[in-house]
């Protein structure tokens, strides 16, 4: 067998854009990871979950960081979070299934999505020329998230810190995506 | 409009997808004696009132719950939103 | 000096001089201007033609409700037609030009259907050229077309680019005059997040216009102050230039503010940003418009609104006449005489349509009581007005005023219906107001200073009381000035005619016609005469049209009523509705994985929904698009093709009721499919109509990864996420889409199973007998590379679809091509694959078209009748299964050279082609280079009983027939021996 | 009183005080051998033939408002016949042509401007579907003109060729459609029905239908019970209201379509254009004014507007395929109330009560109708057998499975 290896190329690696004091990067090696709470089964997956992260699933809306601050949980529904995490290999899912022991089905979301951080004391003037929730700070605490549509597109935008948002987005209109992040910050700066 | 989601608070009902009367989660059984005749009803005929409606929403752009939104079509105000699920759950639908 | 009416005074920065063209004319005016009171101050008063009857027009007004002053502004590509000059802020450089006239505006030629108006009375086209009949088309129509409307598009893409914007607030304010400007202040002293919208550049309202006074101090220094104190508070968003043009659902209201329209050169920034405000509360502190009273030839150029006058007078410094002339039903109008002679512009006579006495002294004025203008004299200016006792009085500006109607428009958007108020002779605000509005100051009927102010503050301390905030501070105190007003509407001594409408040429004489005629509904009489529907909207002309009706009609003015305020308040660019969202960003592009690398390799993109998938690859020599699709197809059926196959959606489905959901909405059986394999399914609609196709794979007991057709994707996943919810709630089913997560290949052809031994690690057995047709599992590739591989085949060869994270998807492809190598491997686009599928009959979108069921497409066994599924019972209606349905079948032309024609219908031999004799229609076709003749797909009635039999195919549109043979629609390798070699 | 130029002429040089009432102000009778119910365009030309062409002419129209307040005078004016499927396309077939001598037969000037319509496409599937569409026309007689890219470069040079999104690839013509002033027609309608005797009574609302043993007696109404033979609802828009007064479920819902019109500019546009791959169509008023429009907003309402993100979406359509109309200013927005049917296709038939007629579920497409409307519902109230051209059009087809889905959407009313 010959030897063939494949080279990662997600699709906005590298992106580091500023308008005056604001930022725009991609976060490098971001793994995602779905998960979902079978029915009949939510205590033991919550117990399970905030056995494997230190901490509890957090409620709809909101995220929270593991006790060792390496991984944030994200929960977007009901019975649906995301375990978002810094790592390079492709088998995400496999580390936290391995944690869970089948307590919530597992889904790899890693490359479903892709990533903006952007911070930065305009950061909310930009994002409001697309994102339609109110992301006044009373309104939106650190650590707030909303799965929302900004440009015709879908995006799941997170408070990670008074000035900086983490926004997620379908990673086959990557482009696009930053295309309207980008537009938003030269129209207001 | 606004829908003010159990979950998630006041959302643009730009992010929700519209389907129709709240009745279409009363599927019929399919063993029905008169189960033609029910799907029909189930599937064609609606009260469309000019009033109180109940009507399902899909939260697309969101957390992708189905809603059950009690709306008046004449004003448009919103009297009452449930996730379709435990309405759905309270009609028998658990099986 | 140019700016010969330039007086002292006003908000105007005299300091600096701006340059701008009037019809080529250069002119001057200071910033702080706005054009129109720029025009005046050079003296020019003509300034445009009427609609109908090309009559001069002057301004006649200094706000947003100008029906006359309307130019084109700028030129080039940035001409912007029907602009208002009363609104349009000065700057340096600008550009306009007047409209709707043939020759110079001084001397349109189509002035001569003024005199021809005695036969163009209201709705006299619907009484004539009909005939004959082609004539409408040919000739009257035309000149019609041609002599109406008034402004020019360019006709080139509007240059500038827009953007939208989303706001929220606890309290929104709208306008920024006195009770605007109380509100907010309460309100924002209270603590509650407050935004501030004015449609004009200098916040303030009436109070840059009047006299009166605020807190002790000038009208205007108040507002000045107010607005410092706002910008300064954080919880404030203070929006000049900005007009709240809709008031929608619960608390949403539409605005547009303009960013770079009073600049020379908007500097690349968006000219405009439409937002959506959502706002808990709402204050709508929207003012008064003053209305006209009609009298014979009232159109004058020199006619103007008093408070206009006034406005020009008192913020622009510029006085629009020098022997003005009052006429006035109201203390109001009173006024503006007396600011006029403060300021030392002459006034003439006041003309009050009341016996009463002087309101005020005026200086060198004299007042006429009980009388009223019946004509005027001066036919592109004004000279003189003759009044009803017969004198005439030598003016060259004529202030008139009719009364105040309150600015309802935004309480009316949700179909509340204004009331009549008797005292104020205007409608008010009604009882339905749109949830969560209060209206305060002379928009509810407040018509003095001190009442708007108080009701300014009131009204905003009971929406806070309503948020839960508690009001801080007082209102701004002023005085109560007179305000009596006499319901007078029109002079009926005047023998002229007397406009109502003065953009659309709409008369007193034209509303009586329409009540004599039977129009006598307020919105038929809309209808007939086209009052109020000019770019003003009506705004100086529905209330006096409505209430000559009444009287007219011997009713009451509430119960004539008005017609429907409808949004926007005012015009609003379409390019700024639309936003960012145009040319090529009118919706996101979806690439595909590998995009990268095909449009290295001579790939052609086509849009499939907002995908981009590769159409075909062309290598150099090739001529036309049919010599890369036919080497593509050709070669995957004689070695291997590959083809990024990732816009399929992929909806990952766990649980342990997983293989029951799955039953349940696919119409065949899905119970006993076992772990590591792969099934067909089919799901129709509840109605029993075929809705989309695709594969389901077994990972794992309680684990499924479905896969949908490129176009169905989004909505496969939100009937499933209905049937989970609503119809099932009670198994235990997840669902989440992996679409974008899995890069995924078809590798098909002979050599596939070779070229995939390269790749995929060899601890995997590839075999027929280890991975046979329809298998499908967890690999990995490349070393270690976690993939998933299925044996499915949509190109009828031995097939694979391999899939991998898809990040990792451009290499793949790279390192696809690279071990097929050997064997000649070709990448294959959506057309090769389309030829592939039409060859083997697969139906794809042109077939699963929302009008087809199961048994229509020969899938009828796939319906199962042992269970319950999604659209089962419903699909068993009688005539859904008539004899004669149609059925999806192969066709090929008899003369082989021929090229079918998607879209042709189908006549048996020997019956006339007609509707009623359609047998069917050619959905899909190809040209097969293995067959070496073109191929289709298509519906004809009781199709699987005629196989063999030639029909006529017709596609009229191509002026074309042939006669082509009803085949099965399997053209290659029939029994499928290739797809499980 | 006949319209001419020369009635134009005599009355201009009189002071137009010679203008009599266009239709009469009658108070209603006891009993008529017909009640329309609804004074829109479809129940006054319902009237009108009835009268004309069917010699029946004791007949009343009760309007709950003023004539022509319902859809006829708040759609974006647009005729056509391009329908495909057979339950459709002789009947708007039949309507184009009767379009095309209205104005003559009930002498009044409704503008019936055949400028042409065309429907772009922007793919190879888009394409198919339109040649089988206008094949269909043919076959049905019909007029169809498919024209590729390079004519439509040449024809409208304005549209966004070089940078849409989605890229124009033809469009098909119907060089017959087009738009008529759409008040008129509800005017003429009313005027050719009051001449023949038929009472057209606005302000009157019924509030109830009077039904004896299966058999239909009457309405009541807010100016007191009308006795009938026969009583026809025609009230699009409202028919859920209005069926449910005789206990009637039908297979609608009522959902609000916006329209928009710019102001009023120099000609632009030569005809009607449909955005094939955005939601948008457009034509230009004789006016000057651009009457555009798209989707409907997708929920159930009865109340005559909408909301911004369909507002903004038609905009965006607009400027996707003629970025020429950025300057150009919405000046008024307006919603409409529809009768959305079940399978995007329209009911004139009987009901199951005795005398008892419904004609409804126009969706947005009732204006180009109007004339086959009337002409196919006055067959029925007269004869009591479906004109040929509208066979299909019965409520029970739902229940049969015999479905009319020109755009296969389903028994999902906001999706057609």
């Amino acid at each position: 067998m010959a030897d063939y290896s494949l080279i990662s190329t997600p699709p906005l690696a590298g992106t580091d854009l500023r308008f005056g004091t604001c930022r725009i990067t991609a976060p490098a090696d971001l793994a995602l990871v779905s998960l979902a709470l079978p029915l009949g089964g939510e205590d033991a997956a919550q117990k399970a979950i905030a056995k494997a992260f230190g901490t509890a699933l957090p409620d709809i809306g909101q995220s929270a960081a593991a006790s060792d601050g390496s991984t944030t949980l994200l929960r977007l529904g009901i019975d649906q979070g995301f375990v978002m995490f810094t790592h390079a290999t492709p088998d995400a899912e496999r580390v936290v299934a391995a944690k869970l022991g089948g307590a919530a089905y597992t889904t790899d979301q890693t490359d479903v999505w892709c990533a903006l951080d952007v911070t930065g004391p305009d950061c909310r003037r930009a994002l409001e020329r697309i994102c339609p929730i109110d992301l006044h700070p009373d309104a939106f605490t650190i650590g707030s998230l909303a799965r929302t549509t900004m440009e015709h597109l879908g995006v799941i935008v997170i408070r990670t810190d008074t000035d900086s948002f983490r926004l997620l987005s379908a990673s086959s209109s990557a482009q696009s995506f930053l295309h309207a992040v980008e537009t938003s910050f030269a129209n207001v700066m | 409009m606004i829908i003010n989601h159990p979950l998630l608070g006041p959302r643009d009902a730009a992010e929700f997808v519209y389907l129709g009367d709240a009745s279409l989660i009363d599927r019929p059984d399919w063993q029905d004696p008169d189960a033609a005749e029910k799907f029909y009803e189930y599937g064609y005929l609606r009260d469309n009132p000019a009033g109180q409606h109940q009507e399902l929403w899909y939260h697309e752009q969101g957390d992708r719950s189905w809603l059950v939104v009690t709306r008046d079509t004449l004003s448009h105000e919103i009297t009452k939103v449930e996730l379709a699920r435990d309405v759905a759950k309270a009609r028998g639908r658990d099986k | 000096m140019s700016q010969i009416n330039r007086i002292d005074g006003g908000q105007i920065d005299r300091s600096k001089l701006l340059s701008f063209t009037f019809n080529g004319r250069e002119m001057h005016g200071h910033p702080g201007d706005t054009l129109a009171s720029a025009l005046l101050a050079n003296g020019q008063i003509l300034v445009g033609r009427s609609f109908k009857y090309h009559r001069p027009r002057g301004i006649l007004t200094a706000g947003s409700e100008e029906p006359n002053a309307l130019v084109q502004l700028r030129s080039g590509a940035r001409q912007e037609p029907n602009t208002r000059a009363t609104v349009t802020e000065l700057f340096d450089g600008l550009t306009a030009t007047s409209q709707n006239h043939r020759g110079p505006l001084e001397f349109d030629l189509m002035a001569v259907t003024d005199f021809a108006s005695p036969f163009l009375s209201a709705g006299f086209y619907y009484k004539t050229f009909m005939w004959p009949r082609a004539f409408w088309e040919k000739l009257y129509e035309p000149a019609i077309r041609s002599s109406a409307g008034l402004g020019r598009l360019s006709m080139q893409d509007d240059p500038d680019h827009y953007d939208k914007g989303f706001l929220h607030c606890d309290l929104l304010v709208i306008g920024a005059g006195p009770s605007g400007l109380a509100a907010a202040l309460t309100a924002a002293r209270s603590g509650a997040r407050v935004i501030l919208a004015d449609e004009d550049f200098t916040p303030g309202g009436r109070l840059n216009s009047e006299t009166l006074s605020v807190d002790n101090m000038a009208g205007a220094d108040w507002a000045r102050m107010a607005v410092a104190e706002l910008a300064s508070l954080p919880n404030v968003r203070l929006m000049t230039r900005t007009t709240v043009y809709g008031a929608y659902d619960h608390g949403t209201y539409g605005a547009l503010e303009r960013c770079t329209d009073h600049l020379a050169d908007s500097g690349g920034k968006p000219r405009q940003v439409l937002w959506r405000i959502y706002s808990k509360r709402a204050v709508l502190a929207a003012g008064a418009t003053e209305r006209p009273i009609a009298f014979g030839n009232n159109d004058r150029p020199g006619v103007m609104m008093a408070s206009a006058v006034r406005t020009y007078v008192n913020r622009f410094g510029v006085a629009p006449g020098k022997q003005v002339a009052v006429f006035t039903n109201n203390d109001d109008g009173w006024r503006t005489a007396a600011d006029l002679a403060a300021r030392g512009v002459s006034v003439v006579a006041i003309i009050d349509s009341r016996d009463k006495p002087a309101v005020c002294d005026v200086p060198g004025a004299r007042h006429i009581r009980g009388a009223a203008v019946k004509d005027t004299v001066g036919r592109k200016a004004l000279k003189s007005v003759t009044l009803t006792d017969g004198q005439v009085i030598p003016t060259d500006c004529l202030a008139v005023s009719g009364g105040w109607n309150p600015n309802v428009h935004l309480t009316c958007h949700q179909r509340g219906r204004p009331n009549w108020r008797d005292d104020l002779q205007a409608f008010v605000p009604g009882d339905s107001l749109p949830v969560g509005m209060q209206v305060a100051g002379a928009a509810n009927g407040a018509m003095t200073l001190g009442a708007a102010l108080a009701e300014g503050h009131a009204q905003a301390a009971r929406q806070l009381d309503a948020l839960g905030l508690t009001a801080k501070g007082s209102a701004p105190q002023a005085e109560d000035e007179p305000r009596d007003c006499a319901g007078f509407w029109h002079v009926k001594e005047s023998a002229k005619r007397a406009w109502v409408d003065l953009q659309n040429d709409v008369t007193v004489k034209d509303i009586k016609q329409a009540n004599r005629e039977g129009f006598r509904s307020v919105e038929l009489l809309k209808r007939y005469t086209t009052m109020g529907m000019a770019t003003d909207q009506g705004k100086t002309s529905n209330i006096a049209g409505l209430a000559i009706l009444a009287e007219d009609a011997g009713k009451p003015i509430p119960e004539v009523g008005t017609t429907i305020f409808r949004p926007p308040y005012t015009p609003i660019p379409i390019g700024a509705l639309a936003g960012r969202a145009r040319g090529k960003d009118f919706r996101p592009y979806r690439l595909t994985p590998s995009h990268k690398w095909a449009s290295e390799n001579g790939a052609t993109f086509v849009e499939v929904g907002n995908w981009l998938r590769a159409q075909w690859y062309a290598r150099p020599g090739e001529q036309g698009w049919r010599d890369s699709v036919d080497r593509e197809a050709l070669q995957t059926r004689q070695s291997v093709g590959i083809c990024d196959v990732t816009t399929l959606g992929k909806i990952d489905i766990q649980g342990r009721d997983a293989a029951e959901f799955l039953n349940r909405v696919y119409s065949n059986a899905f119970l006993k499919l076992p772990v590591g394999k792969v099934r067909y399914g089919l799901m129709l609609r509840e109605d029993g109509i075929a809705y989309d196709d695709g594969t389901t794979a077994r990972m794992s007991e309680n684990h499924y990864v479905m896969t949908t057709t490129t176009a169905n994707a989004v909505l496969v996943f939100r009937r499933l996420e209905f049937a989970r919810q609503c119809l099932w709630p009670g198994l235990d089913v997840h669902l989440i889409s992996t679409t974008d997560g899995w890069a995924q290949f078809a590798v098909a052809g002979p050599n596939a199973r070779n070229l995939l031994r390269k790749v995929v690690d060899e601890a995997h057995d590839l075999s027929n007998e280890g991975f046979p047709f329809m298998a499908c599992g967890e690999v990995t590739v490349c070393g270690g590379m976690p993939a998933r591989l299925f044996r499915i085949s949509f190109s009828g060869e031995l097939a694979y679809e391999v899939a991998v994270p898809a990040r990792y998807g451009n290499s793949m492809m790279d390192v696809l091509m690279e071990a097929g190598r050997e064997f000649d491997a070709v990448p294959y686009g959506t057309e090769a694959l389309g030829v592939m599928r039409i060859e083997k009959g697969h139906a794809a979108g042109n077939e699963l078209n929302g009008q087809t069921t199961a048994l229509n497409l020969g899938l009828g066994g796939m319906v199962s009748q042992k269970k319950d599924c999604i659209g089962q019972t419903l699909s068993k209606r009688p005539e859904m299964n008539r004899d004669d349905a149609i059925r999806l079948v192969g066709f090929r032309p008899v003369d082989r050279s021929k090229k079918l024609i998607a879209g042709s219908h189908f006549i048996t031999k020997g019956d006339e082609a007609i509707m009623d004799n359609d047998q069917g229609w050619m959905s899909s076709v190809a040209y097969s280079p293995s067959l070496g003749h073109s191929i289709g797909l298509g519906f004809i009635k009781r199709g699987h009983e005629r196989m063999g039999e030639i029909v006529r195919a017709m596609s009229p549109v191509h002026d074309t027939e042939m006669e082509v043979e009803i085949v099965s629609a399997h053209f290659i390798d029939p029994e499928g021996d290739r797809l499980r070699g | 009183m006949r319209y001419s130029a020369l009635r134009i002429l005599r009355e201009g040089l009189t002071g137009n005080k010679g203008w009599k009432p266009v239709w009469r102000e009658p108070d209603p009778k006891p009993d008529y051998d017909v009640i329309i119910i609804g004074g829109g365009g479809h129940g006054l030309a319902t009237a009108y033939y009835l009268a004309k062409e069917f010699g029946v002419r004791n007949v009343a129209v009760l309007e709950k408002g003023w004539i022509g307040s319902g859809n006829v005078g708040r759609n974006t004016t647009i005729i056509r016949s391009n329908y495909m499927l057979p339950g459709n396309e002789h009947f708007y077939e039949m309507s184009l042509k009767l379009w095309e001598g209205l104005e003559q037969d009930f002498n009044y000037n409704a503008m019936v401007s055949q400028r042409s319509i065309l429907n772009l496409f922007h793919s190879d599937a888009q394409r198919d579907a339109f040649v089988r569409r206008g094949n269909a026309m043919f076959l049905a007689g019909a007029d169809a003109e498919l024209a590729d890219e390079a004519q439509l470069r040449r024809e409208l040079p304005f549209l966004d060729f070089d940078n849409a999104r989605f890229p124009i690839k033809g469009g098909l013509y119907q060089r017959r459609g087009g738009t008529v002033r759409h008040d008129a027609v509800a005017w003429g309608y009313a005027r050719g029905a009051d001449s023949r005797g038929v009472d057209i009574i606005q302000n009157c609302e019924v509030t109830g239908i009077d039904v004896e043993n299966g058999v239909v007696r009457g309405v009541q109404t807010s100016r007191g019970p009308i006795r009938a033979r026969k009583v026809a609802m025609c009230v699009a828009g409202s028919s859920g209201r209005v069926a449910a007064l005789a206990g009637m479920r039908l297979p609608i819902e009522s959902h609000v379509l916006q329209a928009f019109v710019s102001e009023g500019l120099k000609p632009v546009l030569p005809g009607v254009i449909t955005f094939g791959a955005g939601h948008f169509y457009v034509s230009q008023s004789d006016k000057g004014g651009l009457v555009f429009g798209g989707d409907i907003d997708g929920y159930n309402t009865y109340a005559q507007r909408g909301n911004l993100p369909v507002v903004e979406d038609v905009a965006e359509g607009g400027m996707a395929i003629m970025p020429i109309i950025g300057r150009a200013r919405l000046l008024r927005s307006w919603g409409g109330v529809m009768d959305m049917s079940m399978d995007g296709s329209p009911f004139i038939d009987k009901t199951h009560i005795d005398g008892l007629y419904f004609n409804g579920g126009w969706c947005y497409g009732g204006f180009k109708a109007t004339p086959a409307s009337g002409y196919c519902y006055a067959h029925l109230l007269a004869r009591d057998v479906p004109h040929p051209v509208a066979t299909e059009m019965r409520l029970d087809r739902f229940k049969r499975g015999h479905l009319i889905d020109e755009k296969g959407q389903g028994n999902q009313p906001n999706l057609h």
